[in-house]
């Protein structure tokens, strides 16, 4: 289909490397490793090419590149199902690390944000080397420091293919003050690289289902001859094309500020749509793929599975939904509409 | 009757599904009529008289109404409690023996049914044959006293368990002209020689289908079930018991009654919760209605494939709030729920015909 | 199709009586008086039947009908359309009069519900005699009673085919207090009323397009032949019989209970479903229609209009929702689930 | 360029909508592309220059981008504002002149067409023909120096205050297996001797469309639009200017606007309102998208039918929601806009090719 990067100019070379890379990658991170486990391997061999650590400034060991790069990866690898914390090192772990001067080396990282005196989950935490957990009071948040190894991890309850742990701030781990800002800049972060990812993931899915109602025959036809297939296929194709877009807006925007809270706006429209979007398409990819959808062999869960994960993570559709409808009471409706429309920071 | 009628019995399975649970016996699930197997369970089951209640007495059954069944499943499924290894044989094994077995089969299989120590697979769909039923190529081949069975049959849930299954297979050449000629249905023994079960195991781990390869199998002219060459009209009269029960609405209750179970989690609100309650309840109704009518065996197949089309779907939607709403819940036991119910979602609305076929079934009996 | 009336008790000759009658006397009510009026003699033609005091006891000169009779009467009248303020009259007017000892002779009643100080939309309130207006405090309510003429009304922004009108409570006017209890069973009546037409209506708007898919042809097949009208319909016939269900469920309850306040929960979940299936049925009415449908000619409307202003009247589906899971809330989900099941008054 | 390179535009227009709005020169409606017939608003934004955007300078246009009369359009129709009368004419009739008509035609029309005083209707549809636009039985046959058309066209937008419109007619008889052949495309003024326009009322009162009735009406070769016989290809390629355009989605946007003018209502959720807002402005993008393909001369089918399929349906969820929160609100404005939003609703997934049309359009893009 036609599918566009919706103005984002970034290097094609760049983008079909990636491509490359991780259509042979991915499967390896699937492996036997499950339920937890990082594949050291595949990870060594991403981080060769200088991506996991893409958006890093290059003064602290990154690639220095900006959010167009950053789409571009993180759509490639949900888009393959490469099953790595490449998000979570460096827009969240790396980034976070270095606003209070901690040098990680080449630790793998991630971070958890739990409300105070909770537990927290973290993605990856049970597998990646250092976690940092932000702990947010009703006045302020704190940030600590862990090995991952020196906590206790359950798993209890979570989605397949998820890799994400539940685990509890050590009562006794130095805290540090985090800055407003830098709280607000982490789920904003966290929810843009979600969106990302979950616009590659559904796009396999889509493409996955094409494929299947393209070549499997019932009732002498092909799948794809059926207008209740096409209505499910056109739709699903349709809100993954909305949520590209609205996810490409965001990246262009994010791109054209200084910092990400400029961009608050567009980034709720992102999670948003890409969120919401996650329902209707994954439902309409499994119903189309059928029950040999449902099992391990074939890969559709590599892709429905973390999308519907990550819709819940750094804010719900709803949750951002909520935060642009107060905006609309606060300041009236054209005026959010015209943020939004003119591609100008707030 | 009146609903009403029914509360006694409704109170006195809640009594005893709350005991169990409050004694361990089990955990609430999603699902559980698929994914919940537990014998030991199925055998108080039947020592209360619980299965096989519609089946007469002299079968070993209760000689009870759908709507006693009715009640008594509902009552069930709501609280989670692990039915699956009975629930194939109590829905729709024992209705179709009686129907069109004969009575040595009846005297077999039935009293076992009801004491709830007989497990029984369905074996219909085969590979790549989709929601296209009669796209059957297991061959039956007629053999002296019985007949000689091969074939694959997938989606096959409970076979590693069962006892025993249902083989639709095609006992006369194919007719392109009439597909639906020529199918008869057989009782195959699970242990028998040249049945081999072959585990499909979901994305989430879990182990309810195989897939069962039939290679020689042969069954004597005992096992036929009902007629030689009427299986199509046999199996399609069976779907109108599989459609419109409780089972088609009912697979996440328990886990919106764990999400609930301390009040209302901050993200949801009360009127999303409310919502998913009164359809549920409409569904109830609707559901209810259609036992009615089997019990006066009046035509429900328009109503039965309405209640699976709009059931399936409201529990699977149950099962995507549930996952926004247990966010910052943190309580393992209803993110286990709420994990399961995802998982499962792509489930519900393909097994018992696929909403697109009970949509086309449902047109069709309004323009009729 | 198959339709029931699940389990209700109504005399079939009452029931066939109503249809031939409404289905001869409907189209007149239509005529040319749009935008305001009421067809006196239709009106007058249904009360020698004993049908526009069906539900008002004999002794106060009504024929002391129950509520399954009324459940045929109102869906029989919305299913044909008849553009008459029958439910009004008996089920509100007259009901809330008659607590209050009011005789209001051969005038024809409404009712409207205000909060206080505020304007109020009175449904047929320009067209009948009579109009009873309630205000809600926050502590309580008061009623007033007026003539239809000596009241001031303005029919702007009103739907196609509703007959509502709005006006203001004259600050001299006469006030008594009413006993909460009535407030609330007002609410529940108009509740029930609402879902009985809605239901009536929609179970028209899927004839006309079952009717139209047969026989229209496009492409050089029936309509019906179409996978995407067939799921439309499909759809559309299911989520009729769903609200049929429920409201059915909560007319036997209703008639099984003293009064109407403890069929509350059925009686919410009777509004909640009707007003839910408005949308997609009407919707896919339409659609399936097409441009025909949205034309003054077609009768399409005269069902689509009443059912889409009947679902915001008396509490939206969200309203009667919210209730639902404040019980949940409270109670739990297992005591409201088994309020609902036993078929038990609460 | 970058979108906000047009804020500078976006700007201009907004002050001028909101001097005309405040001066009384018109009230924000639903629907105002359709429903907004105001000759004299048309008059002025043509003094303006934005009409005849994309039309070269040499026929009055003003030579200018695709995305810069997206960009107007779309300020234009978040305000509500009556742009009915030039609408067809700017949208569709004067690309198609462009891209098919004579010099002749162009000179005669496009100047009028950018000073918002010639006004157009399409005549595509006929009785019966529904979605399928190639059952056409307007015949045209050929005459001396032209053509007479005699047939019937229906919902002819406008048809009753336009100037002229395209008719789609048979100029070769029909051949089944080719039915998509022999159509050709022509002028027509709509004071020509032999056009009757009969009004079609829609429900609510209002009078849209028209029936226009073609008794043996004379065009001469010069009214011919493009190749005589090519009439499907050039219909099939306007329709891509007619399906992602911000009319798809905003239809209702004056109506959300004015409900929370003063803030959110008590029944708005703003979780409700917020997802308006993000799926209108995702829409936006898909169709700045698509803007931007056209402008670039790149294939865009694909998304153009998902604009509109998605969008409709958007503005349309839209009108069912503020009828449910409008209710308390008791301001006559709102209600209005309210009430018009649900009666017209129907429309929106109808025109341009109905939603199941364009999922099949879609589908078969996937496909390819």
């Amino acid at each position: 289909m036609e599918i566009s990067d919706a103005g984002l100019d970034v290097d094609p070379d760049f983008s079909s490397m990636l491509d490359r890379l991780f259509a042979d990658l991915a499967p390896r991170t699937w492996s036997d490793r499950e339920p937890t486990g990082l594949d050291r391997d595949a990870w060594r061999q991403v981080d060769e090419l200088g991506v996991t650590l893409l958006t890093t400034p290059e003064d602290r060991g990154g690639s220095g590149a900006r959010w167009p790069e950053m789409w571009t990866l993180h759509r490639s690898a949900a888009r393959h199902g490469v099953a790595l914390p490449l998000g979570e090192h460096d827009l969240l772990g790396r980034w976070l690390a270095d606003r209070f001067g901690w040098t990680t080396g080449d630790d793998v990282v991630s971070v958890g944000v739990a409300r105070s005196g909770r537990a927290v989950d973290v993605p990856w935490g049970a597998d990646v080397d250092t976690v940092l957990l932000v702990e947010v009071h009703g006045d302020g948040a704190v940030v600590s420091r862990h090995a991952s190894a020196d906590l206790t991890w359950s798993t209890d309850g979570r989605l397949p293919t998820s890799r994400r742990a539940r685990t509890r701030v050590p009562g006794i781990a130095e805290r540090l003050p985090v800055a407003p800002d830098d709280v607000v800049d982490l789920r904003l972060r966290g929810a843009l690289l979600r969106s990302v990812q979950i616009v590659g993931a559904l796009e396999r899915c889509v493409d996955l289902a094409v494929e299947h109602a393209a070549i499997r025959v019932q009732f002498g036809r092909p799948l794809l001859a059926f207008q209740a297939v096409q209505g499910m296929l056109a739709d699903a194709a349709s809100e993954t094309a909305l949520a590209r877009a609205a996810v490409a807006a965001a990246i262009r925007e994010a791109d054209a500020v200084q910092d990400l809270r400029a961009a608050r706006t567009s980034v709720a429209v992102a999670k948003s749509c890409s969120s919401h979007a996650v329902g209707p398409v994954t439902r309409a990819a499994h119903q189309v793929l059928g029950a040999i959808g449902t099992t391990r062999e074939h890969d559709l869960h590599r892709f429905s599975m973390p999308a519907l994960g990550w819709r819940g993570e750094f804010g719900t559709g709803a949750d951002w939904d909520a935060e642009l409808g107060a905006s609309v009471d606060a300041t009236g409706l054209p005026a959010v509409w015209h943020r939004i429309v003119d591609g100008l920071p707030a | 009757m009146t609903p009403s009628a029914f509360a006694p019995l409704r109170a006195e399975v809640r009594a005893f599904v709350e005991e169990q649970r409050a004694a361990g016996a089990f955990v609430p699930g999603i699902d559980s009529w698929l994914a919940g197997w537990d014998e030991e369970f199925s055998r108080k089951l039947g020592e209360r008289g619980w299965l096989g209640m519609t089946i007469p007495t002299e079968y070993g059954g209760h000689g009870r109404t759908y709507l006693e069944r009715f009640v008594v499943t509902e009552e069930l499924l709501c609280a989670g409690a692990p039915v699956a290894a009975h629930w194939i044989a109590d829905r729709q094994i024992a209705p179709s023996l009686l129907r069109f077995g004969t009575p040595a089969q009846r005297e077999e299989f039935l009293p076992a049914i009801a004491r709830g120590t007989s497990y029984w697979a369905i074996g219909m769909s085969e590979p790549d044959s989709g929601s296209d039923l009669a796209s059957v190529r297991t061959r039956a081949t007629r053999i002296d006293g019985g007949w000689r069975l091969s074939g694959t049959k997938v989606w096959t849930s409970g076979a590693h368990r069962a006892h025993a299954f249902f083989v639709l297979a095609r006992s006369a050449s194919l007719d392109p002209a009439h597909r639906h000629e020529g199918l008869t249905q057989f009782l195959v023994r699970l242990d028998a020689p040249g049945v081999q079960v072959n585990p499909i195991h979901s994305f989430d781990g879990s182990h309810h289908f195989n897939e069962v390869v039939l290679d020689d199998v042969e069954v004597s002219d005992t096992d036929v079930l009902g007629e030689v060459g009427q299986g199509w009209r046999q199996v399609t009269s069976e779907l109108k018991f599989e459609r419109s029960g409780p089972e088609r609405f009912l697979s996440t209750f328990a886990g919106l009654a764990g999400l609930t179970a301390n009040g209302l989690p901050v993200r949801a609100s009360a009127a999303g919760v409310g919502r998913h309650v009164a359809r549920l309840a409409a569904l109830h109704h609707l559901s209810y209605d259609v036992a009615t009518r089997l019990q006066a065996n009046v035509p429900a197949e328009l109503l039965a494939a309405m209640v699976k089309g709009i059931g399936t779907r409201s529990e699977g939607d149950i099962a995507e709030d549930l996952a926004e709403w247990v966010v910052d819940v943190l309580d393992p036991e209803v993110d286990r729920l709420a994990a399961d119910g995802l998982s499962r979602r792509p489930g519900f609305t393909l097994r018992g015909g696929t909403n697109e076929v009970l949509r086309g079934i449902v047109a069709k009996g309004l323009g009729a």
